[in-house]
């Protein structure tokens, strides 16, 4: 563990910045299959973005833009709320 | 503007919770606390009771926390609340904090942290008046240490602890009513909600919010996991607790009870089918105990009606 | 330490790594090795990396330390070469046994022995990635006997599953390296 | 015509709770307890034991229920860990001071914070004053042997007080190792059956029970109870050997691990106590006259045969799985009073908090290098 | 022009936390704690201080309630006995390890069973591995001038702890003596503005607190936590010098009584070395050469001070007012680790449970006869 | 043969609970023990709180009990009794037990180790159905340490932690509503009853042991002491609350709620005025008080009317 | 407290047998007035003997006889609830 | 030990034995002498017996020990002679004030300091029995001054007792035994 820190550099309590914190991703947790959009049927409803699980929808301003697949799990939620079937999952 | 941009626009670009925990893959919990924090409009204090959503979310040295977030305990989330809203109290009152800066405390516990280990911070806290939001994410059992029975798990479901077996065929006992007790507090406002109903959630949060005192909010709240559903299904699921009348959606406020949403009345088997836990059920010997589901569903249905001011005004779009 | 070989797994919460540690150490124990099997915890929910050791010796095993340099890896889950370090530590004459149809880069200079678990699976109609993975590391390791192995699974795995798949996900894996 | 099977520890005793098939289980669900009561509650549930589980609300109750069931009458177990025995303190005191032979298992885990799921000590040590017999494990075979001896030390009449079998969090109860389990029957007669002196249930005789005592009395009723834990001591030894009659095993107070001539020992708790046997073996090939002292009862502590086990050491160590910042840790202290006025050099380590590993590297620094107070610290390394 | 008044202790602490104004106070009743909090409750009530009383439900809410309060940004004091400390000791651990600055008088009381109200210090030790700071009072004086040092010990960014205040239940709580208290103004200076580092209401820069901590990290946190209470030894000492500035009264980590040419000394904590001094001054009058080590702070333990200041005796007995049944009472096994290796004879004994009585004859029966392990116990009397 | 004969018939002689205690002169509590003992035929084990009963009758080595009595802690006694019901029924199963022989577990407790620090361990053992008769001795305030509140003690009552001064008039919130907590548990048999109506309390004694499950007791008894009245006063103290509507008498058996004594609507000054807890609240300043208790208590009662099938069919003699 | 019992002698855990127990009489409580009936008076409704927090009002069989003046506190609380007011508390 | 005088006091829960005890204390301290004052608890309630204590010396007083072995009982409640030992323990030289016509046959031999502080209460018309023995107490140990003790009482007591009666009643129990 040589490269984590001792205790003496540790932050009081192990009080939390969530900016400096380290981010694991979770890209790896899918299993086969991520999600894909036609962006050309989306009616930008949010709805995906409300749904996912793992904050992994992305926007500008107040519009979908596509998927953070660093995070998203591919559990297919997103795809199962699109009311107009823009999203499926498609194999890795 | 639709709610879902205003819930977009309040969190100002920046998620709450953000993605790289480790919560499981098509867990429900993010959506009810993304449509709880992205509904306030002022700035938030996060008090969590220890369970899978603290578990997943705070492994040091990381976080998955945007907004200020406190975990002590799993039976205290309520009086840790307590206690950050008196310092807020006094501070006010001596003048220490930014004039007008009001910060909404909010906390979020399992039905373990709820309905049992929690219970007795959670009455306190409501006796005592504090202003403050409970939001208990009611997943029907201690997923966290690995799917055990809490009082919020239904009758006839399995559990590790309640499991179905050659000589049991799940909990024996109905599940403890969470909102009629906190609704025997007499706070301003209690609603019970369903995290996939976001719109009717949102906008009881908003309501909860804007009490004078305590509110409580119950929000079934699927884990794949443990009820054993495909991830992609939460809604689905959810949706048939809801239109079964296994989980009405309703509000008190001030002691007036009413129904925010007119479910279809479907049959219990259509909640009861779509998860693993209550599989055993439909095994022909058990015949009699889904009859037993569903007029207890019946009854608590006609009681909850028969308290509720007119017929439901539903709050979803 | 006196003739004790150590077995790291890797693979996906989910994935059967740690009924596939299990399960070595029982056909290994009935054959009257000592064994000890055990995961490695922590917060993470299905679909997060998860490691499991095997510990096997020629008598009873008495420490109870994490496994720091395994003699023999097993990689489950192809992606976790992204993440997981699966060669971290491995030992001087170590070998890993992967699932895959060829090395990958990551693991280039490594001795690894290939196994495409994941197609013979699907090929049998078969979920049990990991008792084909299992079949090829008893072949590698040389012990146990199939039939132990097989006894042993069907054992762990009970009723619940159809004992004949779990027999050919076995033998398979151990046909493909022996 | 011992069953040998391959189990967690956690396993092996909800195997011996199904063997002692107690009247009442009153439990509240705590990692890394939880592979003992579902493990258990799978076997009630499929009929291999007809207990009455309770699935209390909080930790705090199952100790309470626990104590209300074992004074009615009937032959109780529970289990804990960690969060849940801190929250159940007040009453595990209690249940000592009332007498109610409640078997417990520990799975050992650290106490928060930071909240943390992984084995130490800390949630034994919390405990330590209470008055219950404490016993640690080494392995999963231990854990189901102290199990299955626990009842009859609990409910000897000259004891009647709660006993906790602790096994290490995850080490023992969620590694699988081969586990020989005594005939079903065997048990049945070794345990025999359950009575207690004043079971409340028997209304013909009516006894008030958890009185209020002032000053006159307090102090001697404490020390009526801290002569029954005295007493323990003895009791364990005898259900010690009648368990090895039965198993062929021995699971005394405490082991001597090649001690006789040892001039450098080490005293240590738990799983970890495997872990140093090995690295004693090692040495003792190199002809470094090492030896370990395996303490199980840490309750009762076996004081004056841990002295006389020691005191030809040159030099003891003690690895404390718990710590007492800006005091002594509890082990260490404990050695210090024992052998107080020895010539034995004492020093004492402080190891493995929250799970952090102690690998034989480390055990052999401590025998044979310059110990710093905490082992396996990043940063701090033994100067081997 | 020191106000020199006839108070309990409870009502003299209640006036230190009058003078202190703590923002919040969450508070659960228990005897002997009971004047505290309703002398200050009453002095709220009448406008005397504005501080948020939050009455919880539990003491496992009250300190739940006070690490939230804390943490938040407020000033926070509690105060509890007995029992309610045992029901709040889960969270007393996790106040340290949180690093929340609460100060908490405690009027020690017996733990149960059986039920009793009065003086032990078995609640104390319950919670000696917690990481608090715990300081016992002689008298009310003292308890006043504690609770009024506390806040600045506690508060101070190397400490950042948890500080408690004991004090002996009835013999102090409830004793009424002659207290000095200090002027309104002098306290709020000595005191200065209250501050924690990651105020959780401080909503612009948000921190993590409280997260779960694996093997790779809980470690070094309890490190972390263990050096800030060896810190708070010589914090304790520099607010100590301020405060006899203030007041001329002098409270360090232990006091030495006519200990410098000492050959028998004892050692003792709370209101019985009061007791003890009036004995050691009857012995000196006799010529004997008995003095005693008066211990403040029992955490942090001042090991090596202690060591040094005993060393030369020839006889050091250690008076515990808790027992450790099948083990080693508390101070005893410090006070065994601090003297290991000198020459020191060392003995323990075990007084007091549940508001025993010690009289000056049992005291002197100590320096100049062969005590027994139980002092004042029925039937085991001292053989003077 | 009247119900009170009967009463005395039942303890054969044997008071459960002897003189010699040292509770207070005049003190509520023993009539409702003595009224609740001595109704029940079977043999009962008694589960005490820690409270002002227990400290009281049991100071070692002494016992005012004549019943076998067990006294753990504060805040556990439905706890307790849940070990003790579980291990009855575990030996009759194993027919450990003399066959038929049926023990009635009755816990005793006060308010505090009911509403407050109690209510998990009893919410608890109300979910899980254990077989077993809680009595709350509801005296609203915590009295064996001193008379501090309870989240029973009503709002605007002095007490030592809530002392009425010159800038505070008691108890700032209203009182935790026990009994609708209790009936939102769903369990067979809730009632609220009073120490001194005595025959309704005993009709209500009956009925609740005679429920398949857990039952519930609230009763309303007096404390001289820490409500400030003479000791001989006990029933008209008592009469004051029940007949003002400050506390009704009711059931609720299997969800059906009924009145069981008509009061007389007195003014609530009545059940005010005759104690000193309440004496400032007479003060001018504070007049608006008595009419906010007066509201609260007419709006309460309009609420509980609403849920009772018929009117009051009276079980008072 | 050299008449009280040594530790070796108490029962296990303080249990405490009715039978044996040591009782305190508690007339001394007694304020100055003490109760006394009027049994010519008196239709034995036994409503004082229900309400007498002392157990002090003794019966035979089910018939009203008197006052246990040992343990009577003297609260007045029989004479306040007799329906034929034969209960009156007087001077000791 | 040196130069200490120690005072118990016996009445019943409620007669106000403690504020006696703590008013003598206060007075005395305010006349520059140790002092210490504490009852006696129990789970005793509302007309139990109850012992209170006053310790006073000439310097300040550290012991923490009960009284044993008073030099002064102070009896506020007659009938306490019949069950609460009132004579124990008392020193050699002690005496006893008792609240009484005449001195009662249970403390035959015993120096006994009568004082009717009932009647003479009832006929102040003033319920302050235990200021009128707290009074006679002074008057007997010969220290505090009266006024001393009034102002100690007064400021006790507090706005809630008309502080003449307690004046009144302080000077009646003096005077009484001057
Ligand atoms: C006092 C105590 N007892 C037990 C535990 C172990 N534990 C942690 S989370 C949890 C259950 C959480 O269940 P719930 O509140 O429903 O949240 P979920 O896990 O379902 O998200 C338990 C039993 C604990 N942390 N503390
Ligand atoms: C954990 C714990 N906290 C506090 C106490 C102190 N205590 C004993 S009884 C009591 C209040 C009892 O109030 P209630 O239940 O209303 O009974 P009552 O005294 O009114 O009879 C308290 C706070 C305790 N014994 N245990
Ligand atoms: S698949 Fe799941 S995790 Fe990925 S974006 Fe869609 S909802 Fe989010
Ligand atoms: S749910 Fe479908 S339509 Fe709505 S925003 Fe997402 S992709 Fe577009
Ligand atoms: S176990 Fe269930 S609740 Fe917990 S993280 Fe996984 S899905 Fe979510
Ligand atoms: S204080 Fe009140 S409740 Fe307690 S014994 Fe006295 S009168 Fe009864
Ligand atoms: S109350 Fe009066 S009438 Fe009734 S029994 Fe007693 S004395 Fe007789
Ligand atoms: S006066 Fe009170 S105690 Fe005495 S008999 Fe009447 S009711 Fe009972
Ligand atoms: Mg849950
Ligand atoms: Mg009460």
């Amino acid at each position: 563990m040589a490269e984590l820190s001792t205790w003496e550099t540790l932050p009081v309590a192990g009080a939390v910045r969530p900016g400096g914190a380290p981010r694991t991703l979770t890209s790896g947790w899918r299993t086969g299959e991520k999600p894909a959009v036609d962006l050309s049927l989306c009616v930008n409803c949010l709805l995906c973005w409300l749904y996912c699980p793992d904050s992994a929808v992305e926007l500008s301003a107040e519009t979908f833009t596509g998927f953070d697949l660093d995070y998203c799990k591919g559990c297919g939620i997103c795809a199962d709320v699109c009311p107009v079937a823009a999203i499926t999952m498609v194999p890795e | 503007m639709s709610r879902l941009k205003t819930i977009v626009r309040n969190q100002r670009g920046v998620q709450p919770l953000r993605g790289g925990h480790s919560l499981c893959q098509g867990c429900g919990i993010p959506m009810v606390v993304r449509t709880v924090l992205s509904t306030i409009r002022l700035p938030v204090v996060v008090v969590n009771a220890t369970g899978c959503l603290e578990v997943a979310t705070t492994r040091f040295p990381g976080t998955a926390w945007n907004v200020p977030w406190l975990h002590v305990a799993f039976e205290n989330a309520a009086a840790v609340a307590s206690g950050v809203e008196s310092a807020q109290r006094a501070l006010r009152r001596r003048h220490a904090l930014p004039a007008g800066q009001e910060v909404a405390v909010v906390v979020f516990a399992g039905d373990g942290g709820t309905y049992d280990i929690g219970l007795q911070a959670l009455s306190g806290a409501l006796e005592r008046g504090h202003r403050f939001l409970f939001v208990c994410y009611d997943n029907e059992a201690y997923m966290n240490p690995g799917v055990q029975r809490s009082g919020a798990t239904p009758f006839g479901a399995s559990t590790t602890t309640s499991p179905a077996g050659l000589e049991s065929f799940g909990k024996a006992q109905r599940r403890k009513d969470m909102t009629a007790i906190a609704i025997a507090h007499h706070v301003p406002y209690v609603a019970q909600a369903a995290s996939t109903h976001w719109h009717d959630l949102s906008v009881k949060v908003e309501r909860a919010v804007a009490a004078h005192g305590p509110a409580f909010l119950n929000v079934l709240t699927d884990c794949p996991v443990g009820w054993g559903h495909e991830p992609q299904l939460s809604r689905r699921v959810i949706d048939a607790a809801v239109e079964t009348c296994f989980w009405p959606l309703y509000e008190v406020v001030e002691g007036h009870y009413r129904l925010t949403y007119e479910p279809q009345h479907a049959p219990v088997d259509e909640w009861l089918c779509s998860q693993q836990r209550f599989a055993h059920l439909f095994r022909p010997e058990n015949a009699e105990l889904i009859r037993r589901i569903q007029e207890q569903v019946d009854s608590d249905w006609a009681a909850l009606v028969g308290r509720c001011d007119g017929t439901a005004r539903s709050t979803d779009p | 330490m006196n003739g004790m070989t150590e077995i790291r797994w890797h693979a996906r919460a989910g994935q059967g790594a740690k009924t596939a540690a299990q399960i070595l150490a029982l056909a290994l124990l009935r054959a009257g090795r000592g064994v000890q099997a055990f995961p490695e915890y922590g917060p993470e929910r299905r679909g997060a990396p998860l490691r499991a050791f095997t510990r096997v010796a020629d008598r009873p095993i008495r420490r109870h330390d994490s496994v720091t340099d395994p003699d023999v890896v097993v990689v489950l889950e192809p992606s976790l070469v992204h993440e997981a370090g699966v060669a971290d530590g491995l030992a001087p004459e170590g070998f890993i046994v992967f699932n895959g149809e060829e090395t990958p880069p990551e693991l280039a200079g490594v001795d690894v022995r290939c196994i495409p678990a994941q197609r013979l699976a699907t090929t049998l109609g078969s979920a049990f990635v990991n008792m084909v993975m299992l079949g090829a590391v008893a072949a590698e390791l040389g012990e146990p006997p199939l039939a132990d192995l097989q006894e042993a699974a069907v054992e762990t795995l009970g009723r619940k599953v159809a004992a004949d798949d779990v027999r050919r996900a076995l033998s398979e894996g151990y046909a493909w390296l022996n | 015509m011992s069953d040998i099977r391959l189990l967690t520890g956690g396993e092996a005793v909800a195997h011996a709770m199904r063997q002692v098939d107690p009247d009442v289980v009153p439990v509240y669900p705590i990692t890394p307890q939880t592979p003992i009561i579902q493990t258990f509650a799978k076997l009630v549930a499929d009929g291999q034991a007809s207990t009455e589980i309770v699935n209390v609300e909080s930790e705090h109750s199952a100790m309470s229920a626990a104590i209300g069931a074992a004074l009615a009458g009937g032959r109780t177990m529970t289990a804990t860990s960690s969060q849940g025995l801190a929250l159940m303190a007040e009453v595990v005191y209690i249940a000592a001071s009332m007498r109610a032979p409640i078997v417990m298992a520990l799975g050992n885990r650290a106490l928060s914070g930071p909240i943390n799921i992984h084995c130490d000590h800390s949630d034994s040590m919390l405990i330590r004053d209470s008055g219950v017999v404490q016993l640690f494990a080494e392995n999963a075979q231990e854990a189901y042997d102290l199990m299955v001896m626990a009842p009859r030390i609990a409910e000897d009449p000259r004891v009647l007080l709660p006993v906790l079998v602790c096994l290490d969090g995850f080490t023992i109860t969620h590694s699988a190792e081969p586990v020989s389990l005594l005939p079903d029957d065997d048990v049945t007669r070794f345990v025999g059956p359950y009575s207690v002196p004043n079971a409340v249930l028997d209304t013909t005789s009516p006894t008030t029970q958890g009185p209020f005592a002032m000053p006159d009395y307090y102090f001697e009723l404490r020390r009526q109870q801290a002569a029954a834990l005295e007493t323990a001591l003895d009791v364990l030894e005898e259900v010690a050997l009648d368990f090895e009659r039965l198993s062929g095993r021995r699971n005394g107070a405490f082991e001597s691990y090649r001690l006789e001539d040892a001039t450098r020992a080490l005293v240590a708790l738990g799983s970890t106590t495997g872990t140093i046997k090995d690295v004693v073996d090692e040495l003792r090939d190199e002809h470094e006259t090492a030896g370990l002292l395996k303490l199980v009862s840490f309750r009762p502590f076996p004081t004056a045969a841990v002295a006389a086990a020691l005191d030809e050491c040159a030099r003891v160590a003690v690895l404390d799985r718990a710590d007492s910042p800006g005091g002594t840790p509890p082990l260490h202290a404990e050695l210090a009073a024992a052998l107080y006025g020895s010539d034995v050099e004492l020093t004492g380590h402080v190891y493995g908090l929250g799970g952090r590993d102690l690998h034989p590297s480390d055990v052999r620094a401590v025998f044979t290098g310059t110990p710093t107070p905490y082992l396996g610290l990043r940063g701090e390394r033994c100067l081997a």
